[in-house]
């Protein structure tokens, strides 16, 4: 019940805490985040067994609300991400010893563990995309703890670029799936699992509004780019190496336990919703090319965590191949490999930092011969590189058995080009056989003489890789214990209707999927001495064009110039082609405007205007004519103030005294100013080229015809306007008490309008006047002290 | 300059000045009101401005004896006061109408009959409005013309 | 009733207003917008039609409601007036203020001197 | 409003008349504002533009026949006044203060 | 008048913004209860008189801006010199917030015009108000480009009322409901609302009217540019949604569209292609502007360009789409919302960084984080919010914009797929220059400038401050939404806001 | 109003409107700026005196809306301000040292300007 | 104590005139208060300007050389323009412009006011300039006349002034 919730938190808890503790332990807060994460461990083993789920709403209008579901898939998940917490803060005591920056990095790890539990737990798909879209933050902020090398600021960008679009992607197919349960389920709901009226609870429905809304290879895709984003499927892997940049326990815990382990949990969470034979197609594809391709990879890598890198890559693959395979076995190959690769992949790691933390390097060309003087790590190395290879009786074979079987039944029953996959099932393992036996051939042979002498871990570093290599063996002795403790209801909970019990044991008879792993053994047996001509071949193929990093830097750098140089050409700075940008877009846009409505022209009547007033436009219009071609200031300022004279007259002519009296005052007040400002500017005559004195007429010519055809048509129009109300209502009434309210009170209706009906614009604009007053001041005010007072 | 314009300025000064006290007060019912009054009076400092210059301005003007404030000459201060009282009123008036109950900025005009000597006038508390606005106008204006005149 | 004489010349106003706008020194600008400030002042007025007599009418209720020029336009156009030309007063002290901290006044090397440095 | 009846003929004759004789009057003083050779010149031009746009506002009141026009063209000859004085002082030596 | 002791003036200030917090907060519980508030100024009938209109749509902006504006005046209490503060700079802003608010407020047309005049004019001194070479510049745009759009919405304005022959706006959403009853006929109508959507799109800063920003907004004092970004860029969406949605909404055309690619008869679907085809151009343009900026200011301008693209785009899908229509415009306010609130803080973060160290350039300012671990917080907050990362407030503008564009797209509406490929593209876009922000001002090598300089404290807690409200945005959006769909709906039917406005006579 | 009061103010009304007319057109033909305002700060202004004149007239001393006195006020002003207007401009002109069409001697200086002030622009 | 008040009640009969009132006896009465309410506080702000103003005692005496001063300046206005309208209509515009100093008899600022504002209203004569340490006018003429006959009507003005403003 409520020890989800606390299991949930509390991680977030310590790592709000986790500055405070730092002052107050020092060194030792890997204890204290041991200590939290072992707690929600046990809040979670606690919850061993019951299938529930509780629920706050959140945010009840969009049906989103945060609720907590706890079946087999989700608790393997998060056993493993709050177990493999537990020793991976264990052995950063050990590793972090004496670097800086320990509060931001165990806060930021116990963040992201607990993003992780809450991306396991989470039963709804936005409270789902919260904990995804924390974890992608955190391990950004993780691939950035060495804040001062570029190579992983380049690393933190470059994941955060991609996870985090990925997940965006996913966000979108989840407002589909939301906008589809809308007519499937009668109401829209965010909530994925655990309630009757989930989506899971009835797929069959949802899928069918799916397909006739058309949207169900959309949601799809748009879920397997997300997927295929965080656990680093082919093409979207590129983050993963360059990962390695984060301190070791931090790669361990991401790439081996919970990170990468996000995607395929979707994948299985959302399997039993969307599986079908685009599913298989899609997802059984992507998961066996990345498989080949990163274990190739995996081969041509040059030093052990890149190596660890792409080989996590490719049992990711794996995995993604096999919960796309729409059989049982599959589901039951990915439920169980996530186990297993959780136990293996993470014992590697923490050796590999103990490797590059006792020997100081981490390039495999100059490693070699540790069983010397790392005799226990190289015991687990064994157990855990065995594993995976995938040889009996290790934990790794069966899940890979498993995986031949479902591929070989999938190429049974669809036949044609579908036994590709048990072939590139089978040529992939081979690769991962070969890199395998390469990492375990660090501790074989003798050292070579640039190694300085490895001094042996301390207990710190050491606990934690045997934890987990005791977990693999007890695994790989009797698979059975492992399988119905809890890979039976993981499994259970990835498969569209009833799930049979699975039965792990070591194969007793020959079957084609012993045969596959027989024959993957022994081609890699065969091919282990040509490792290194293999190597190299590797090396050369991924140099060009055809390493996926190639791709990211062209998209992101090449963005970056190109804005550089097209920017100057938009923004030039010139004030001429703002202007001419802007009036140009708005008389089109009138225009097309006016268009648009099909405005008709009124037909050309007679001229009701009186004479003086034609006389008084005329020369209002030579006044502008001359100021467009003033020759001095001064000639410009006089004939401007001829125009507001002209204009004042037009005013008064068009019978509108007051507007007279302000217009001409203020005019003189204009000219005032502009003789006061004049004599400052130097006389100045830009001589003009012709192009752009065409390009201006043409502009202002656009311009004045939208004005003429607004004023055209604005005056066809004669609605009865409101202005019969204040006529009648502004002057002063025949008979009236002392105090009357509702008259204006004074016969000048202008006036009365101003100050007493809409008293609210002279307020306005008295105002701009007060600040025009005050923009004037402060400018001349601020004239010496510039930015920096 | 001469001693012409200048006496003539002398003259002419408080005609103007007149005139746009006239333009206020019947602004009511007669074209006028707040701007053209304010205008004008600006109008009028203007022509001092020009014809004597602004010390002589301050001096006999409002025997304003002080250095330039932070933001200009002298005398800007106390322009800057006349507009803000200007805004004071004409908000106050505003909210006067609030006490009074009804909403923001009504005006009444009331009409006292029965004075003794001059019977009937209306006094219209838009007028109060017209103030506010004048003074404003003034204030911002006078202010524009010193703070640009001087440098 | 559209008068057209009217929307032609407003039309050739604001034309020359905008290209007085788009010229190269900064007081063309400015003068530009006084007179595009004026023509859109003037375009107003004509909105509120052109006939009809004074707008103050004496005491009591008017007698002929239909034709004077609304005044309503009217107050609209006098506060757009202030309103200009307290922006004016502001522009042509910003053009002045640029012109001593630039020392010159046309756009173009403004332009290059600015530009996103 | 005390007028008689209506306005005699060549009253209204006389005042339209002096209407368009005083636009025309305004464009070619205009032309003088807009080609004076130099500078004292448009000044003039200036002013007597501003005179005789005084002349025409008092015309029009005449029409109109209701005397607020008056006022107008009081404070029109008061701004024509001032801005040639302005104009004037700046024309001479560069305006204001000394 | 108190100019005369600074100290009361700073108080004087930041209280004024703090009781024009407890105003707004007073409004929006009488809002609460009855939905639509109406305030006949000065007593006169509502065609005739002013009125404010206060209802959910412009309490949720005015929300926003009293949050922005305490936090800009606080910030500046501390930010500005002592004697820009003497002079008139709180006079200044809050004059300015006035104007933002009787924009807000405002029912009739032309006072909107007024208080617009008020907020620019305003605005444009406070962007002059270092008078440096650069500030006066971007001033001189800013002042030249916004002169000409009031010119221009006067034509509008005036049009307008020629037409319609009124000026309140509820009056006119009524007459052009039944124009023939009026005497109203619409068609020259939609050529004078062309006009006044430019000017408001310029006040947005939409593309093609961007240019004043990157200028503007690196020329202005930090605190402003936070208003400017935050609010007035508000103002102009409100503005649109205001006049487009409830007025001009019911304007029918008989004759239809005359334009190739414009279907139906009503305004709003001659405005949908266009506001797309800005929303596009501003995601992308600023996008990839902000890409290559080498400055946080630049990069912080271009972004509010590309963030003010997604707040377009709902609305383009609004117009285009009818079914749509109040869960676009949701998401265009929520969008607005975080976006006001989180450039506002960013803008005030970045203007801590140029306080202390002299410049935002990212050569000088490096290895941030070490040296302010909790400025850097607060920035990064900032920063993932507008990526759009849950629990913060960003990602609900994002999700409700992928909502609207998703159901758009499965209804059949034209462009909702290409609108969903557009914000996917300007959400990549966002990470791409953020995380490129992030790693050269705030990680990296810790430089000269970074390490001398002295960060004040205050400064600091009002960016954190703002996080926190972000946060808290995120984590209880809830009530945020519902406010926003209660702010749709009001801004959708008409009939509410009509007759809340001329209740009672005819 | 009778008919004398009517002639009365065509009278002054044509009188007017002959003035404003002459004085144009001394504008506009005198050769140079000191002539020039000889015809125009006399007739235009007398133009524009004789039409307040009329106005006076024509709204008699009990004028609706305050319109009769207002321009005897108008006349006095323009009688005022018109020569100094004149005075002013000559002032400037022969500051900035125009020189006289025709021949014209400077009564006590030798040479045939004074020294002017400031920057001339050409 | 001091005599800004007797100029604010000057400014009261100014604001009769502005205000533009009927003649009536108690309009004339209550725009005069009115004008006086607005007249004392204006003429109280300007006092300074108004300091040296002509003391009113002697304005009795001189009413009869005002008036006598205002007819002979209409008479000579009328001529001025007539003669000015001749000149410029015919067309061989008979002018031959020189310039006279006049040097003034008077030297207190409202006679030299005057003085300039009346020549330039004659006809023929235009004050130029006025410099007020030699306190001698210069008057461009249009008319040919010599340069005795140009001054001698600038005298008549000038006992006519002498004995306006008495000094």
């Amino acid at each position: 019940g409520v020890a989800l919730f606390a299991a949930l938190a509390l991680p977030f808890l310590g790592a709000l805490v986790t500055p405070l503790v730092y002052r107050a332990l020092g060194e030792r807060t890997a204890w204290f985040a041991a200590l939290v994460a072992f707690a929600s461990f046990g809040l979670v083993a606690s919850q061993f067994g019951t299938t529930g789920s509780v629920s706050i709403d959140w945010i009840p209008t969009l049906g989103v609300s945060l609720t907590l579901y706890l079946d087999g898939l989700s608790l393997l998940i998060s056993l493993l991400a709050s177990g493999v917490g537990v020793l991976v803060f264990t052995y950063s005591a050990g590793y972090m010893h004496g670097e800086p920056g320990q509060a931001r990095y165990y806060g930021t790890l116990l963040a992201f563990m607990g993003s992780m539990l809450g991306v396991a737990l989470a039963a709804d798909l936005i409270a789902l995309f919260v904990f995804w879209e924390l974890t992608s933050i955190t391990s950004f902020g993780l691939i950035g703890h060495y804040r001062e090398s570029e190579s992983s600021l380049y690393a933190a960008r470059k994941s955060m670029l991609i996870t985090v679009s990925g997940g965006l992607f996913m966000l979108v197919g989840f407002v589909l799936l939301a906008f589809v349960s809308g007519d499937a389920l009668g109401s829209t709901t965010f909530t994925l699992i655990g309630t009757p009226d989930s989506m899971i609870a009835n797929a069959d429905a949802m899928r069918t509004a799916l397909e006739n809304a058309g949207l169900f290879v959309p949601v799809l895709v748009l879920v397997a780019i997300g997927a295929a984003a965080k656990s680093a499927q082919v093409p979207l892997h590129v983050w993963l190496p360059n990962a390695m940049e984060a301190p070791t326990p931090v790669s361990a815990f991401l790439h081996s336990a919970t990170m990468v382990k996000a995607g395929v949990y979707l994948i299985g969470r959302m399997r039993p919703l969307l599986v079908g034979d685009e599913w298989m197609l899609l997802l059984g594809t992507l998961g066996l090319i990345t498989m080949t391709v990163t274990a190739l990879l995996a081969v041509g890598a040059s030093d052990i965590k890149e190596l660890l890198a792409y080989s996590t890559a490719s049992h990711l693959g794996l995995i993604t191949a096999g919960f796309g395979f729409a059989n049982q076995l599959g589901a039951e190959t990915g439920a169980f490999h996530i186990l297993n690769h959780a136990l293996f992949k993470a014992t590697l790691f923490l050796v590999a930092g103990i490797i590059a933390h006792e020997a100081g390097t981490r390039a495999i060309s100059e490693l070699g011969g540790l069983r010397h003087d790392l005799p226990i790590t190289g015991i687990i190395t064994a157990i855990a590189a065995l594993g995976m290879a995938g040889v009996p009786p290790f934990n790794g074979f069966y899940s890979k058995e498993l995986l031949f079987e479902s591929a070989y039944e999938v190429a049974h029953e669809l036949g044609g080009l579908a036994w590709l996959f048990p072939a590139v099932a089978v040529f992939g393992s081979v690769f991962t056989f070969l890199y395998s036996i390469r990492f375990l051939w660090l501790f074989m042979g003798e050292k070579p003489a640039g190694l300085g002498e490895v001094h042996r871990p301390s207990l710190a570093l050491l606990a934690p890789p045997v934890v987990l290599a005791g977990l693999a063996m007890i695994v790989g002795i009797d698979p059975q214990l492992a399988v119905d403790t809890i890979v039976q209801s993981a499994f259970g909970s990835a498969v569209a209707g009833e799930a049979h019990t699975m039965s792990i044991h070591l194969p007793t008879e020959l079957t084609p999927a012993v045969a596959m792993s027989a024959i993957t053994i022994l081609t890699g047996i065969a091919l282990s001495p040509f490792y290194d001509r293999l190597r190299d071949g590797v090396r050369r193929l991924t140099h060009g064009p055809f390493s996926a990093d190639w791709y990211y830097d062209k998209a992101v750098y090449g963005l970056e110039r190109a804005s550089g140089l097209a920017l100057p050409r938009i923004q030039t700075g010139q004030f001429r082609t703002y202007a001419a940008w802007m009036l140009g877009v708005t008389s089109l846009l009138a225009l097309a405007g006016y268009l648009a409505a099909g405005v008709s022209i009124p037909a050309f009547s007679d001229l009701s205007i009186t004479a003086p007033v034609v006389i008084v436009l005329l020369v209002a219009i030579v006044g502008a004519a001359a100021v467009a071609r003033a020759p001095s200031h001064i000639a410009g300022v006089l004939t401007l103030s001829v125009l507001g004279f002209m204009v004042a007259l037009f005013y008064v002519l068009s019978s509108a005294p007051d507007l007279a009296l302000t217009q001409l005052v203020v005019e003189t007040l204009v000219l005032v100013i502009f003789l006061l400002v004049l004599n400052r500017l130097p006389a100045f005559y830009g001589d003009t080229d012709r192009g752009t004195v065409a390009r201006d007429a043409l502009l202002a010519g656009g311009v004045g015809l939208t004005v003429t055809i607004s004023v055209l048509v604005a005056t066809a129009g004669s609605p009865d306007a409101i202005a019969r109300f204040f006529v009648e209502r502004a002057p002063v009434p025949a008979e009236h008490g002392s105090i009357l309210a509702d008259f204006g009170g004074g016969s000048n209706i202008v006036n009365v309008i101003l100050v007493d009906f809409r008293a609210f614009d002279t307020m306005g604009e008295i105002s701009v006047v007060a600040m025009a007053a005050l923009g004037v001041l402060t400018l001349v005010a601020m004239r010496g002290r510039g930015e920096s007072s | 300059m001469s001693v012409i314009t200048r006496t003539v300025t002398r003259v002419v000064f408080p005609l103007i000045l007149l005139t746009a006290l006239a333009l206020l007060f019947q602004g009511h019912n007669l074209p006028g009101g707040g701007f053209i009054a304010g205008v004008l009076t600006v109008a009028a400092f203007a022509l001092v401005y020009i014809v004597n210059g602004l010390d002589y301005l301050q001096e006999d003007l409002l025997g304003r004896t002080g250095d330039d404030v932070e933001g200009g000459p002298a005398i800007v201060a106390d322009f800057l006061n006349v507009f803000a009282g200007g805004l004071a009123i004409a908000a106050g008036g505003g909210v006067v109408a609030i006490l009074l109950g009804q909403p923001f900025l009504s005006q009444a005009v009331l009409f006292v009959h029965d004075l003794p000597i001059f019977h009937e006038l209306e006094l219209a508390s838009a007028f109060v409005f017209d103030l506010g606005v004048y003074l404003v106008v003034v204030g911002g204006l006078l202010t524009i013309l010193t703070v640009v005149g001087d440098e | 009733m559209t008068q057209f004489v009217l929307a032609g010349v407003l039309g050739l106003l604001f034309a020359f207003g905008t290209f007085l706008v788009l010229r190269r020194d900064i007081v063309r600008v400015v003068w530009g917008v006084t007179i595009i400030s004026q023509a859109a002042n003037v375009y107003l007025v004509t909105m509120g039609g052109l006939a009809g007599s004074v707008p103050i009418l004496g005491h009591g209720p008017p007698d002929n409601p239909a034709t004077i020029t609304d005044p309503l336009v009217q107050a609209l156009v006098l506060t757009a007036i202030v309103i200009s030309f307290g922006t004016t007063a502001f522009a042509l002290v910003l053009t002045y203020r640029i012109h001593e901290e630039h020392g010159t006044i046309d756009l173009r090397e403004l332009g290059e001197t600015g530009g996103e440095h | 409003m005390s007028v008689a009846t209506e306005l005699p003929g060549f009253l209204s004759l006389a005042i339209t008349v002096g209407l368009v004789v005083a636009s025309g009057v305004t464009l070619l003083a205009g032309y003088r504002v807009i080609f004076g050779p130099t500078t004292p010149d448009r000044v003039v031009a200036l002013d007597t533009i501003a005179t005789n746009v005084v002349a025409i506002a008092v015309l029009f009141a005449l029409q109109t026949d209701d005397g607020f026009f008056i006022d107008v063209s009081l404070v029109l000859a008061i701004i024509g006044f001032i801005s040639t004085i302005a104009v004037a002082r700046y024309v001479s030596e560069g305006d204001i203060i000394e | 008048p108190l100019r005369r002791f600074p100290r009361a003036q700073r108080a004087a200030s930041v209280l004024g913004a703090l009781a024009y917090l407890g105003a707004v907060a007073l409004l929006a519980g009488r809002v609460a209860d009855e939905s639509i508030l109406v305030y006949q100024l000065s007593a006169w009938p509502s065609p005739f008189g002013i009125t404010l209109v206060a209802d959910a749509l412009s309490l949720f902006m005015l929300g926003l801006t009293a949050i922005v504006s305490l936090a800009s005046v606080a910030f500046s209490a501390r930010f500005m010199s002592g004697f820009a503060q003497r002079i008139s700079y709180h006079t200044l802003y809050h004059l300015m917030v006035v104007g933002i608010t009787g924009s807000f407020l405002t029912g009739d047309i032309f006072n909107l015009f007024v208080w617009f005049e008020v907020m620019l004019l305003s605005s444009y001194v406070l962007v002059a108000f270092y008078s440096g070479p650069e500030h006066t510049r971007a001033a001189l745009t800013y002042t030249v480009l916004n002169l000409l759009g009031s010119a221009l919405m006067l034509l509008a304005i005036g049009g307008l009322y020629a037409t319609v022959g009124t000026l309140n706006m509820a009056d006119m959403a009524r007459r052009l409901a039944t124009p023939a009853q009026f005497g109203v006929d619409p068609v020259p109508v939609l050529g004078l609302t062309v006009l006044l959507f430019c000017v408001f799109a310029l006040k947005a800063g939409i593309v093609p009217f961007q240019f004043w920003v990157p200028a503007a907004y690196r020329a202005a004092p930090a605190p402003v540019t936070a208003m400017l970004a935050g609010v007035v860029k508000k103002v102009g969406i409100y503005a649109i949604i205001r006049l487009y949605f409830t007025v001009f909404a019911a304007a029918t055309l008989p004759a239809g569209l005359g334009l190739p690619g414009f279907v139906g008869n009503d305004f709003l679907s001659f405005f949908g292609p266009i506001m797309f085809v800005m929303a596009a151009g501003s995601i992308l343009l600023g996008g990839i502007g902000a890409v290559s900026r080498d400055d946080l200011d630049g990069v912080l301008a271009y972004s509010s360009i590309g963030q003010i693209g997604f707040v377009v785009l709902p609305l383009a899908v609004a117009a285009t789409v009818p079914e749509v229509r109040p869960l676009a415009i949701a998401a265009a306010l929520v969008y607005a919302l975080n976006h006001g609130l989180t450039k506002s803080m960013l803008f005030l973060a970045s203007g801590t960084v140029k306080e202390a160290v002299g410049s935002v350039r990212f050569e000088r300012i490096g290895g941030l984080a070490k040296r302010t671990p909790v400025l850097s917080i607060g920035f990064f907050m900032g920063a993932i919010s507008l990526i759009g990362i849950p629990p913060l407030s960003g990602f609900f503008g994002k999700l409700l914009v992928f909502r609207t564009t998703a159901h758009a797209g499965a209804l059949g509406g034209r462009g909702g797929a290409v609108a969903l490929g557009l914000s996917l593209v300007g959400a990549i876009l966002t990470i791409a220059y953020f995380s490129r922000a992030w790693n050269r001002g705030f990680w990296g090598t810790e430089s000269e400038g970074v390490r001398t300089a002295t960060y004040a404290p205050s400064l600091v807690v009002i960016v954190v401050a703002l996080a926190g409200l972000l946060l808290l945005v995120g984590v209880g959006f809830d009530p945020v939404l519902r406010a926003a769909e209660a702010a749709a709906d009001i801004a959708l039917d008409r009939q509410a806001y009509v007759d809340a406005v001329l209740e009672g006579l005819q | 109003m009778n008919t004398i009061h009517a002639a009365l103010v065509t009278l002054f009304i044509a009188i007017g409107t002959f003035f404003l007319l002459v004085g144009t057109i001394g504008l506009i033909r005198l050769p140079d700026v000191y002539n020039r305002m000889h015809a125009t700060s006399k007739a235009t202004t007398l133009g524009a005196a004789s039409l307040f004149l009329a106005g006076t007239i024509y709204f008699a001393p009990s004028a609706p809306g305050g319109a009769g006195l207002t321009s005897l006020v108008g006349i006095v002003f323009l009688f005022m301000t018109a020569p100094t207007g004149a005075h002013v401009i000559s002032q400037a002109a022969e500051r900035m040292g125009i020189e006289f069409a025709g021949d014209a001697v400077w009564p006590d200086t030798g040479e045939s300007r004074p020294e002017s002030p400031d920057e001339s622009d050409e | 104590m001091r005599r800004w008040p007797a100029i604010g009640v000057v400014f009261a009969a100014v604001w009769l005139f502005v205000r533009g009132v009927a003649l009536t006896p108690e309009r004339v009465a209550e725009e005069l208060l009115i004008g006086l309410a607005v007249g004392i506080p204006l003429a109280y702000t300007f006092r300074r300007f108004y300091a040296d103003e002509i003391a009113l005692g002697r304005v009795v005496r001189v009413l009869p050389a005002t008036v006598a001063y205002l007819a002979v300046f209409v008479k000579e206005l009328v001529v001025a323009n007539l003669d000015v309208v001749y000149r410029v209509l015919s067309p061989s515009l008979p002018i031959e412009p020189d310039v006279v100093a006049v040097p003034l008899r008077v030297e207190s600022d409202p006679a030299i006011t005057t003085i300039a504002n009346s020549i330039t209203l004659t006809p023929g004569t235009l004050t130029m300039d006025y410099d007020n340490d030699s306190n001698t006018l210069y008057v461009h003429g249009i008319t040919g006349r010599d340069e005795a006959s140009l001054v001698e009507p600038i005298r008549t003005w000038e006992d006519y002034a002498l004995v306006i403003f008495d000094e």
